[in-house]
C-alpha cells in the first residue's frame, strides 16, 4: 500500500485544499496519512517514520512557504528517510512571482516537485502514481 | 466555565498587566492610558472607523475597504498611501501576517530582518506588535484615512492594547471567528476570554468618551457557509462585545454567490443583530454591516478576477452594505502587488457609487429567503442559549462542542466538522449532511428538498461530489459546479 | 409613400442589378444565388448565429460578443481568432469602418493603402464590400463561431448582399436605428426602403432552407434613451423584417444604469416584440433579445472600465438576455487593442457564467417599471399607426416628422431633437422635455413627478442642466450627475 | 462678438459632444456657429468664411480624425483665412496612443492645440479665451 503523509506547513491554517487533497487520494487508492493545518517540519517527518511513507506532500498556502520549507530536506535525511520523495504545492511564496524561478528555488532546497497555484490535484497524482511506481 | 459578563475593572487590570510583557514593545509609556487617551482623543472624524460608518450608513453608500500588509514599515505605509489615493479606498487596512497571529513575535523580527536582507516582504502581512506603538502611530499619522488591524490572531490582546494606543479606530475578530477557522487546537474558552479582553478594552475607551469600532470577523473559512451560520456567529460576537462596553459594532458576511441569497443575508444579518442586541437589553449600540467580496478560490485570470470583484460590487451595492472588503486580480495567484489592490479597489468603487441610489426592493424570492435565514439563525441561536443555560458565552463554547454549531471546512478541532454544504440548482448555499446542526425536522427538509431538485436536474447523486465541485466551481467560472465529464453549456 | 410591403421578386432582383455594380467586387460570381446558397447551406449548425441563439435561450445563458474589426484582411482574421481563444467570445463581429458605413469604398480603399503603409489600421473597422466575398470567406472560414456584420449603414445594401454570401451568419441594422443615430440628412423613407431590401434577401434565404439572424440595432445613440423609445423601434423594425420574411430575431436594448429599469426594458423587450409580431400576423418569428453594456462616455481609469463592464454583465445575465455586446477598459480612448478587447470578454464571460441559473424575479419595483414601460410603447407604436393609417412603414416616417417619436442626442435632421432626458433619484431614465413625443398626460405626469423628486432631493431645478449632468456622470464615475460644485458623498 | 466655428470632421456622426460643446460655449458668451457632424473641411471654412470666425473648434471621435484633419491648415490659408485659430479634440486617432506623440503629430498639421479624449471642454475654453484674448 502507498503511504502518503499530508499536510499544511507552519502557521498556516488553509484547509480547504488539505480536505480535498485527503478525499481525492484516498479515493485514488493511496493510503493518506493527514496531519492537517499549522504542522511543523517535525510533524512530518515523525508521521512519515512512523507510518513508513514513501512520500510526503507539503501544502502552504499562506505565502510563508519559503521560509517555512527551509531545510526540511536536510531534517529528512538526518532522521533516516534517505529516499522520501518531496511534493510541494499551493501558494508558496508572497505575491505572483515567476513561477519558473520559484519552482528552481524549492528544487535547490531539495523538493522533487513544486506546483503554482490552483493545481489540479488529479494531473500531480500522475506524477506522484509514476515516480513511486504505482 | 466562561460566562458573558463584562470583566471587572481589577482583573482587566491584572490581567493587563501580564499582557504587555509579552513582547518588549508592550513596555511603551505610550501605552499608559492617560497617554493613550490623549492621542485618542485626537484622532479628528474624518479618520475615526465608527464615526465614518455611521455617516455611510445613514447615507446608504458601500464604502470601500481593501485587505493589505508588508513586513516592512515604510513599505507598509507607502502602500497604504498608495491604496488611499490611486486606489481610492475609503477605509485602510494593516492586515497582520501569520507568525504575529500565532504570538510568535521572534518568527516574525526574523521576517522583518530577512525582508530587509531580501529587499521584499517575506512575510504575509504587517508584524504590529514589533513596531509597536511607535510604529504603527506612524502608520496612524502618515495617513487621511481610518485605520483598522485585520488579521485572524485568536489572542489579539497586545495586539488589540497595541493598535488602539496608536490611533487605529477599529479592531476586526472575535472570540469564535478568529478561532474556528484561523486555529487548531486552542479552546474556545480561551479566544473567547481574549476576546472579552480586547472587547473590554474597547468598552473602556468608550466609557473615556472614545467611540471605537469593533468588527466580528465574518466570512470564517470563506467556504461555502450558509448565512445562518456566520450570521449566528456574528450575533453571538456583537453581543459578547456589547456586554464588554462596545458600542459601534460592524458585523460581516462574505459573498455566497447567488445574488438573491447574498442581499437576502446582507438585511438579515443588519435586521437580526439589531434584533438581538435589543432583546438582550444592549440598547445603545450602532450595528453597521460589511460584504466580503467572494472568500473562497478565485480564477487565475486576472480580468476574470475583475469580473468577479464588480460583480460582488452590484450586490453588495444593491444590498446596501455599508463597508465592502475588497479582493484583487492577483488574489489566486498570492498577495496582490499595490497596483493589482487598487485595480481592485477602483473596479469596486465606480460600482458602488453607480449604484448608491439603487437598493434592491422585496419579492417572493427576497422574503422566502429572508425568512429561512431568520428561521436557521433562530433556531441555532436557542440551541446556544439552551445549553449555555441562558448565557451565550457558555452556551456557544457547548454548542460548538455537541455540534450543533458547526463550520464547514474549519481546521479547528473544536469544531464538529460533521456538516456539509452544497449549493443548490439556483447556486443558493444549502446543507446536505447536518451533523448534529441545530435545526428542526421543518428546516432540513427544506435544505433536502431544494438539493434534490438540484440533483434531478443534473441527473446524479446529491453526495459530497457535489461539495468538492462547488469548491472548485468559482475558479473554474461557474457557481454550481458540474459533475466531471458534464458538458457546462457555454457555447 | 413608402409601405410595409414584402418586395415583389422581380423588383428586388432589378434593384440587386443594380447595387451589385456599386463596387467592383459587387461582380463576383460567388455572389450568383446559385452559389451562395451552396454555399450558405455548407454552413455548420455551430457556426450559424440564428442557431445557436436558439440554443442560448432555451439553455437561459447570456452569450457575448465583442465589436471589434481593423482594415487590413490577415490582421482582422488574426483578431477575431484571438478573441475567440483569449477571449473566449461566443460570437464574432466584423465591426465595419466607417467609410464603408457611408459607402465611400473609394475612401476606404485608400485607408487600406494607408494602413498597409503605416502598419497600423488607419481605418476604424473592416472594410468588407473592398474586400468582397472572397475575403469575407477567408474571415468566416477561419473561425470556429458564428460571424456578424455589426455598422451602422445607412444603405447596406451591397454590404449584406457580399456578408451573407461569405458565410456570415447575422446582419446589425435597421432603416431607423442605422439612420437617425447614424446619419445627418437621409431620409427616412430611403433607409426603411435600403434594409427592405437587406431584409427581403434574408427572407429569400428563409425561402431556400437557411437561417439567418438579423438584429435591429437597439442602443440608437447611446446616450439617455428612454427603454420605451428604442423598444418602439426595436419592434417596429422586427416587422419591418419580418414582412420581408426575416424568422430569426434579435431585439437590442442598451444599458440605462438603473438596475431594476434595465431588467425591466429587458423582460418587456422580449415580451412586447413577441406579442406585436403575432398581433400583425407574423407567428413563426423567432425571438430574442441583446444587452449592450453601457453604450454612453466611459470613465478613463481602466479598472473602473472593467467595474462597469462586470456590472453590467450582472445586469444582463439576471435579465437573460440572450446576448451581450461588451466593451472593453480601452473604451474611452479609442479602438481597444486586441488584449484589452479580451479582457473586457473575460470579465463578462464569467459573471454570465457564474449566473447562469440566477434571474432578477417579479418584484413591486420591477411590476411597475415594466408596466409603464408597457404603457409607452403601446403609445408610441399607437401613434405610429394613426399617422400611417395602419401601415407602420409609412406610420414611423410619419411620426419622425411629427416629433411622435423623437430620439435624444440623436445627429440626424430628420429627428425632431426635441425631447430631453434626465434621471430621477434613484437613476432610471426618464423624460424632462417631451417635444411632441406621443405620450398622454398621465404618462408625462408620471415623468414629471419622477424628475420633481430629484430636483427636490437635490435642490435645483429641473432643467437642462441636469441632462448635461447625467451625460457626463457615468465618465466621472457615478450615475445620477450632480450640480457643479456639489459634494459627492464618497468618502 | 467672438466668432467660432464647430463641429464634427469627416465621415463622423459622434453628435453629444458636439451639442454639449455648443451649449457650453454659448453659455460662455461666445457666438457659436455649429455645423453639426459629417462635416467636411471645406463646410468648416465655408462657415469661417461666412461669419468672420476667429477660430475652429475640429472634434473627431470615432478615429479617423488623423485621414480627416490633414493639409487643413494649408486650405484654410489658401481660401484666406491666414489668422484663424485651429483647435482639435476628441478620440481624434485610432486606438489607445501617446498622446505627447498624437498632439505633436497635429501640432505639426498646423493645430494651434491639440486636446487628448474626455478633455472637460469649460478648462479648453479657458485656453481659447486665453489665446482670443477675450
Ligand atoms: C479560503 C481562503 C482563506 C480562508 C481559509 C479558511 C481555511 N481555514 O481553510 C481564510 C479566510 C481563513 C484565509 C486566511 C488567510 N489567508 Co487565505 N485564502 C483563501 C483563498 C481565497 C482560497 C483557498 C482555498 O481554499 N482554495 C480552494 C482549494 C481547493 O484550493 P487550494 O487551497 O489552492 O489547494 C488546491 C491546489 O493548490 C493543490 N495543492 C495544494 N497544496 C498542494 C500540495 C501539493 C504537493 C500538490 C501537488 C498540490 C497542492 O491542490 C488543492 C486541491 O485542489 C486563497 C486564494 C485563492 N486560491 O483564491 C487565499 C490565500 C491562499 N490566502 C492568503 C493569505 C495571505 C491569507 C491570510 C494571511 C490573510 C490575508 N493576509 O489576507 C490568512 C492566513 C491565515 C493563516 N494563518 O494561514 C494568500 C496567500 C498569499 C501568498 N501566498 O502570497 C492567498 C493566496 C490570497 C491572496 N492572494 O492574498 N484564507
Ligand atoms: C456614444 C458613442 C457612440 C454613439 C454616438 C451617438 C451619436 N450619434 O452621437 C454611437 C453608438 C452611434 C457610436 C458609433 C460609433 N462609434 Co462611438 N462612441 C461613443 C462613446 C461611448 C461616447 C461618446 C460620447 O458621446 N461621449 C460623451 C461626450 C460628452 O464626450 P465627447 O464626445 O468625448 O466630447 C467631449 C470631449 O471629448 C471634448 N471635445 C470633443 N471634441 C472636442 C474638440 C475640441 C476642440 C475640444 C477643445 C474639446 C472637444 O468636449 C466634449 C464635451 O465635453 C465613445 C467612447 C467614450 N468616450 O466612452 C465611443 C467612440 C468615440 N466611438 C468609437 C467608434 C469607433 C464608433 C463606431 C465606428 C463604431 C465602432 N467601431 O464601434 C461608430 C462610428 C459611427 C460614425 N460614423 O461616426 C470609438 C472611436 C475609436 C477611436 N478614436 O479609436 C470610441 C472612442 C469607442 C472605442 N473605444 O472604440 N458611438
Amino acid at each position: 500500500m502507498n503511504t502518503v503523509v499530508i499536510g499544511v506547513i507552519g502557521a498556516d491554517v488553509h484547509a480547504v485544499g488539505n480536505k480535498i487533497i485527503e478525499h481525492v487520494l484516498n479515493e485514488q487508492g493511496f493510503n493518506v496519512v493527514n496531519i492537517g493545518v499549522l504542522s511543523s517540519q517535525e510533524d512530518f517527518i515523525n508521521a512519515a517514520i512512523e507510518t513508513d511513507a514513501q512520500a510526503i506532500l507539503v501544502s502552504s498556502l499562506y505565502g510563508h512557504g519559503e521560509i517555512d520549507c527551509k531545510y526540511m530536506r536536510e531534517k529528512c535525511i538526518e532522521a533516516g528517510l534517505t529516499k522520501i520523495k518531496l511534493y510541494v504545492g499551493g501558494n508558496i511564496v508572497v505575491g505572483k512571482q515567476d513561477f519558473k524561478e520559484v519552482e528552481q528555488r524549492f528544487k535547490k532546497m531539495g523538493f522533487n516537485r513544486v506546483y503554482p497555484p490552483g493545481t489540479n490535484i488529479e494531473r500531480a497524482i500522475k506524477d506522484i502514481k509514476g515516480d513511486l511506481n504505482v | 466555565m466562561i460566562k458573558n459578563k463584562k470583566i471587572p475593572w481589577e482583573s482587566f487590570i491584572e490581567t493587563r498587566a501580564q499582557i504587555l510583557k509579552q513582547w518588549h514593545t508592550g513596555a511603551s509609556e505610550a501605552l499608559d492610558f492617560e497617554q493613550s487617551i490623549a492621542y485618542l482623543k485626537s484622532v479628528p472624524d474624518h479618520k475615526n472607523f465608527a464615526k465614518k460608518l455611521r455617516l455611510a450608513k445613514e447615507a446608504g453608500v458601500t464604502l470601500i475597504q481593501p485587505r493589505a500588509g508588508v513586513a516592512l514599515l515604510e513599505e507598509h505605509i507607502a502602500l497604504l498611501k498608495y491604496l488611499e489615493t490611486a486606489g481610492e479606498a475609503d477605509f485602510l487596512p494593516c492586515t497582520i501576517d501569520s507568525y504575529t497571529r500565532h504570538n510568535r513575535y521572534q518568527n516574525a523580527e526574523d521576517g522583518i530582518t530577512e525582508s530587509r536582507k531580501a529587499k521584499r516582504s517575506l512575510l504575509n502581512g504587517f508584524p504590529a506588535v514589533n513596531y509597536g506603538v511607535e510604529g504603527c502611530k506612524q502608520v496612524y499619522e502618515q495617513v487621511n484615512l481610518p485605520v483598522q488591524a485585520r488579521h485572524g490572531t485568536p489572542d489579539a490582546r497586545l495586539l488589540s492594547e497595541i493598535i488602539h494606543a496608536s490611533g487605529w479606530t477599529s479592531n476586526e475578530g472575535g472570540g469564535i471567528s478568529y478561532n474556528i477557522p484561523y486555529a487548531k487546537n486552542i479552546g474556545l474558552e480561551d479566544t473567547i476570554r481574549y476576546w472579552q479582553y480586547c472587547d473590554r478594552l474597547v468598552g473602556f475607551y468608550a466609557e473615556q468618551g472614545i467611540e471605537l469600532n469593533r468588527e466580528p470577523y465574518g466570512p470564517l473559512t470563506g467556504t461555502l457557509v450558509p448565512p445562518s451560520i456566520s450570521h449566528t456567529i456574528a450575533i453571538i460576537e456583537a453581543i459578547l462585545a456589547a456586554e464588554q462596553g462596545v458600542k459601534n459594532i460592524t458585523v460581516g458576511y462574505g459573498q455566497g454567490g447567488n445574488v438573491i441569497q447574498d442581499i437576502a443575508a446582507l438585511q438579515t444579518l443588519d435586521e437580526l443583530t439589531n434584533y438581538y442586541l435589543k432583546l438582550f437589553g444592549y440598547d445603545d449600540v450602532y450595528i453597521t454591516t460589511v460584504f466580503h467580496q467572494w472568500m473562497g478560490g478565485f480564477p487565475a485570470d486576472e480580468a476574470k478576477s475583475m469580473g468577479i470583484i464588480a460583480m460582488a460590487s452590484t450586490v453588495a451595492a444593491l444590498g446596501k452594505a455599508t463597508k465592502m472588503i475588497t479582493k484583487t486580480p492577483h488574489e489566486s495567484q498570492g498577495i496582490p502587488t499595490k497596483e493589482a489592490n487598487a485595480e481592485g479597489l477602483r473596479a469596486s468603487k465606480i460600482v458602488t457609487q453607480l449604484l448608491k441610489e439603487q437598493r434592491m426592493r422585496s419579492s417572493s424570492e427576497l422574503n422566502e429567503e429572508k425568512a429561512m435565514i431568520k428561521k436557521e439563525v433562530n433556531a441555532l441561536i436557542y440551541a446556544c442559549l439552551n445549553v449555555g443555560k441562558g448565557d451565550l458565552a457558555e452556551g456557544v463554547v457547548e454548542a460548538f462542542k455537541a455540534g450543533f454549531i458547526d463550520i464547514p471546512f474549519a481546521p479547528s478541532e473544536m469544531n464538529a466538522g460533521k456538516i456539509l454544504p452544497a449549493r443548490d440548482a439556483s447556486g443558493k448555499i444549502r446543507i446536505l449532511e447536518f451533523g448534529n446542526l441545530a435545526f428542526d425536522a421543518e428546516i432540513k427538509q427544506f435544505h433536502q428538498e431544494r438539493l434534490k431538485e438540484r440533483g434531478t436536474l443534473e441527473n446524479r447523486e446529491v453526495s459530497f461530489q457535489m461539495t468538492i465541485d462547488d469548491v472548485y466551481a468559482v475558479s473554474e467560472g461557474v457557481l454550481v459546479g458540474k459533475a466531471k465529464g458534464e458538458m457546462y453549456y457555454e457555447d
